[in-house]
């Protein structure tokens, strides 16, 4: 499949210039001497991020983390999982984009049986985040996961949602954490800062939403251009669509 | 904690694995051989007690980044298919 | 002398940084590239989470969750430059195929 | 007392969500992006506004994010050169949104492909307003994981916008662009977990009052200062800058030359801030000298250039080296060279957003911008080559504009210090950029007609957006007391 370049890529790998290799080595010995010479350094955050965890109001450290002492780098993560969003579909589209053949029956039921499942583990894992492994990015992940093999087999299920509905839902995220982060300004306190009963609230709110979000983006990132390309492209709509109405 | 055996067959394994992502010559062997490579990596930070980012990169990392590689696989290899066609048409206009 | 594994896998982390860069640079196509560009990301995350796994027995999250952001990142920017690549292979194909045909008009 | 801090300190978020919000709206209102895009910019520039005015009046301030003090938490730290910075972008920011509305608007006057333009309209709003709030996030944050968050926000809608006009060349120069700019974080955040392991805190203020020469340290900064000059394409890693910048559409150009370089030199300049006093004289002069490198290679690839928008674009791989020749002369005279070389990014951000413009409204009305077929514009665009010549003075440094006060600084430091040859790399630099303005110049001021459209397709709020720019830049030789005065605001 892909004969021609592979024998252009050997060639290219053997004529690897010598200098590189030098100074590649280089390069790995000296991050290794910083990273081996002995320092003097303090042991990072984790004592305080412990004295401060009865007021985060949740009992996992890295949720804690994450969603409330350093919500604002996770507010901004979310905007970047939406601007991959908008910077994928704002490409050109793509011009044989052709989908494969319909996915078969025994794909379409095992999909059938997988998607409700990878939903039930994602709720598990967004229930399991408040004091052990699992939180919104996992739970976003395999709900993301669900999605994309929804796209993969074409299900009618994709096709029946309304087009705003998406766009909606991938810009759901920010705009939750954004309006959060206001509510905490107009009760009079910080912007983002929730602390103790209402903070778990608060988080647990954050966390449903975000996960959900999330899922959106990275199905539609997966989905690779805008819903709508289709009449603009190659005369093909939406992945999910043209397998249900093609045959 | 002290290092033991498998800590260190997994280091070795995962650079192994990243030799194999980048030289070997087929597309598609390179990225089954990062998607296992993502597992291995998840693996390792289950050895680092980091289950939540071992989760994260068992599902994200190398589940969904791999998705991403085969289904931008499919649309080159389409490409090629496409540019195949386009070369018929051209040789059937050419003979008219 | 014991070695704590954090060390070993820290090692690592920076080996795959070098490794990555190494591919990144010499490499020819774009799919191996963007591979090397995730090779180097998962070098740098394995790097962060050793950090936290310092002095004092205690497991610092707040790298953890520096990782966990870097990934969603990462996914980020990978399906962007995929979905680039597969349209900047597109119309180099269509490049490829005008130039062949504007030979074959010459001779 | 305390709500009175906390009343004044809040300022320092709107800046960076009120765009990020606006960018939300003008992603959902399909049918109206311009106007939501417009409405936003406005916002955001007032809201930018009102900081600054803020910080000049009752001195600078910090915002813990979520209430928790820096080492735990982060936060934004509004002092006078991040004020500045955020008031650079408003300034120019508004005066490109503006242009960028008149130009959307004649294209899809002008008809052509099917919806094309429609489409770009429609995600530019979003990709801008997005960009836009990353960059005052980056100036204003204290944190550095945040800063590297900030980074990929701008670099990844950057890259957007890059790729938004659908040409081939402009694709292929957004998968370079961001490939490289994928190395640079990826670089920068390797740096950032070195100093995360020697110093246990990622406030920036915190690490850099506890800085000391060790090996990963050292390590950190040459791996942080890796990525940052990749990401704002420093001498040896220019390559992928001119071709970006000088095939995307005209509003873009202007926004990735005059705002996006600046982020990542900003950057660089907080962190060698901290760390200059640590290292010997070779390091510096190392500095300095791809500064010179860049202004030479970069003036004498302008003057080769073909394309106008080419042209420009080489001239800011040249400008860029002005930024870093300041490094051996910030050691001394008490903070004049950092007003020196914030001049200089202010007055450039100006001048080179109002060549782009100017450039792309050129280009829009000719249908092409080949330099040497360009005679005889000014009698089409009157406005339009006033503005571009105005903003070439800014650039070359000729008195009484921004450019000049910027380099007359440069000049009265380097000679105080002796170093002469920064003095040479700079007259020779600003007589490089004075011939290749001139060459395009000459042509656009032509008197001789030229055969081309005789309608005039390009909008007023076009001509006038990019005069203004320009007509700021010269003004800034006028008003040089009030940002100088402002370096001594503290966060």
């Amino acid at each position: 499949m892909t004969g021609n370049e592979s024998t252009g890529h050997r060639r290219g790998m053997g004529l690897v210039p010598l200098f590189n290799l030098v100074m590649l080595v280089a390069l790995f010995a000296a991050l290794a001497w910083g990273y081996l010479a002995p320092v003097s350094g303090s042991s990072g955050l984790a004592h305080r991020v412990d004295a401060a965890l009865v007021e985060s109001g949740v009992e996992s450290r890295v949720t804690a983390v994450l969603l409330n002492y350093r919500a604002y780098d996770t507010l901004l993560e979310c905007f970047v999982l939406f601007l991959g969003v908008v910077a994928v579909w704002s490409l050109r589209p793509f011009r044989y984009d052709r989908h494969d053949p319909s996915p078969g029956l025994i794909l379409s039921s095992l999909v059938r049986l997988l998607v409700p499942l990878m939903v039930l583990v994602g709720g598990y894992l967004l229930w399991a985040g408040s004091n052990q492994a699992g939180g919104a990015f996992q739970a976003g992940a395999i709900l993301g996961g669900a999605g994309v093999l929804l796209l993969l087999t074409s299900s009618p299920l994709l096709s029946a949602l309304p087009r705003g509905l998406l766009s909606c839902g991938i810009c759901l995220g920010p705009v939750f954490f954004l309006m959060m982060g206001l509510a905490a300004m107009v009760l009079g306190r910080d912007f983002m800062e929730y602390r103790g009963e209402a903070a778990a609230l608060a988080i647990v709110a954050l966390e449903v939403v975000t996960a959900l979000s999330i899922g959106l983006c990275l199905a539609a990132l997966f989905g690779g251009r805008r819903p709508e390309a289709g009449q603009e492209g190659a005369g093909k709509a939406v992945p999910s669509q043209d397998g249900g109405e093609g045959r | 904690m002290v290092v033991s055996a498998f800590d260190i067959i997994l280091c070795l394994t995962l650079v192994w694995l990243a030799w194999h992502i980048l030289t070997s010559p087929d597309h598609f062997k390179a990225v089954v051989l990062f998607i296992s490579f993502g597992l291995l990596m998840a693996l390792a930070w289950v050895r680092l007690q980091a289950p939540d980012v071992a989760l994260a990169e068992a599902a994200i990392g190398s589940g969904l980044t791999g998705a991403l590689f085969l289904s931008a696989l499919r649309r080159m290899a389409s490409v090629r298919r496409g540019e195949r066609r386009l070369d018929r048409a051209e040789e059937r206009y050419d003979d008219g | 002398m014991s070695v704590p594994p954090a060390l070993v896998y820290g090692l690592t982390g920076l080996f795959l940084f070098v490794a990555g860069l190494a591919g990144l640079i010499s490499c020819a196509q774009l799919l191996r590239k963007i591979l090397a560009a995730n090779i180097m990301a998962s070098g740098v995350f394995l790097f962060l989470v050793t950090i936290g796994h310092g002095r004092g027995g205690v497991i610092d999250p707040v790298p953890h969750a520096m990782v966990l952001t870097g990934i969603v990142v990462s996914v980020s920017s990978t399906a962007v430059v995929l979905a680039l690549a597969c349209r900047v292979q597109e119309t180099a194909n269509i490049h490829d195929l005008l130039k062949r045909r504007a030979g074959g008009d010459r001779e | 007392m305390m709500g009175l801090q906390l009343q004044s300190d809040c300022w320092l978020i709107w800046p960076v969500i009120l765009p990020l919000s606006a960018a939300l709206v003008a992603f959902l209102a399909k049918g109206q992006p311009r106007l939501s895009g417009l409405t936003g910019a406005l916002l955001t520039a007032l809201a930018s506004g009102t900081l600054f005015l803020k910080v000049v009046n009752h001195g600078g301030g910090s915002y813990d994010l979520g209430g928790w003090q820096p080492p735990l938490g982060i936060s934004l730290r509004g002092d006078g050169p991040a004020v500045l910075m955020v008031l650079m972008t408003a300034v120019t920011g508004l005066a490109i949104s503006v242009y960028a509305g008149g130009y959307f608007q004649s294209r899809i006057a002008m008809g052509g492909k099917g919806r094309r333009h429609i489409v770009q309209e429609r995600f530019f709003w979003p990709l801008w307003l997005l960009l836009w709030g990353a960059l005052n996030g980056l100036f204003l944050s204290a944190d550095i994981f945040n800063m590297y968050v900030t980074l990929e926000l701008v670099a990844l809608s950057s890259v957007g916008l890059t790729a938004l006009s659908g040409k081939p060349a402009s694709q292929v120069a957004a998968m370079r662009y961001l490939l490289a700019s994928l190395l640079g974080s990826l670089s920068f955040l390797l740096g950032v977990a070195f100093l995360y392991k020697t110093h246990g805190s990622l406030d920036l203020a915190t690490i850099q009052a506890a800085l000391a020469l060790s090996p990963p340290v050292a390590l950190a900064m040459a791996l942080i200062s890796v990525g940052l000059m990749l990401k704002c394409a420093l001498f040896p890693f220019h390559f992928w800058l001119a071709p970006a910048h000088a095939n995307a559409l005209a509003p873009v150009s202007a926004i990735l030359s005059g705002l996006v370089i600046k982020g990542g030199w900003y950057l660089f300049f907080r962190f060698w801030q901290g760390f200059l006093p640590l290292v010997g004289d070779g390091v510096v002069v190392v500095l300095a000298g791809l500064g010179g490198a860049a202004i030479i290679w970069g003036a004498f690839q302008a003057f080769c250039q073909q394309r106008l928008k080419m042209l420009v674009a080489y001239s800011t791989v040249a400008q860029i080296g002005y930024l870093f020749i300041i490094f051996p002369l910030l050691a001394i005279g008490a903070g004049q060279g950092a007003a020196a070389v914030f001049y200089f990014a202010i007055s450039h951000s100006c001048a080179k957003a109002a060549l782009f413009l100017a450039a792309g409204s050129i280009f829009l009305q000719m249908g092409h911008d080949r330099i040497n077929n360009l005679d005889g514009v000014r009698q089409i665009l009157p406005i339009t080559t006033f503005a571009f010549a105005l903003a070439g003075l800014s650039l070359m440094g000729l008195p009484p504009t921004g450019g000049f006060i910027a380099k007359y600084m440069y000049l009265s430091l380097a000679v105080s210090q002796d170093s002469w040859w920064l003095v040479l790399v700079m007259v020779v630099g600003s007589c490089l950029t004075a011939i290749y303005i001139c060459r395009a110049v000459s042509h656009v001021l032509s008197p001789r007609m030229v055969a081309g459209r005789s309608q005039v397709v390009v909008g007023a709020s076009m001509e006038w957006s990019a005069l203004a720019l320009a007509l700021v830049a010269i003004l800034l030789g006028f008003i040089a007391p009030l940002p100088l005065g402002l370096f001594e605001v503290v966060g």
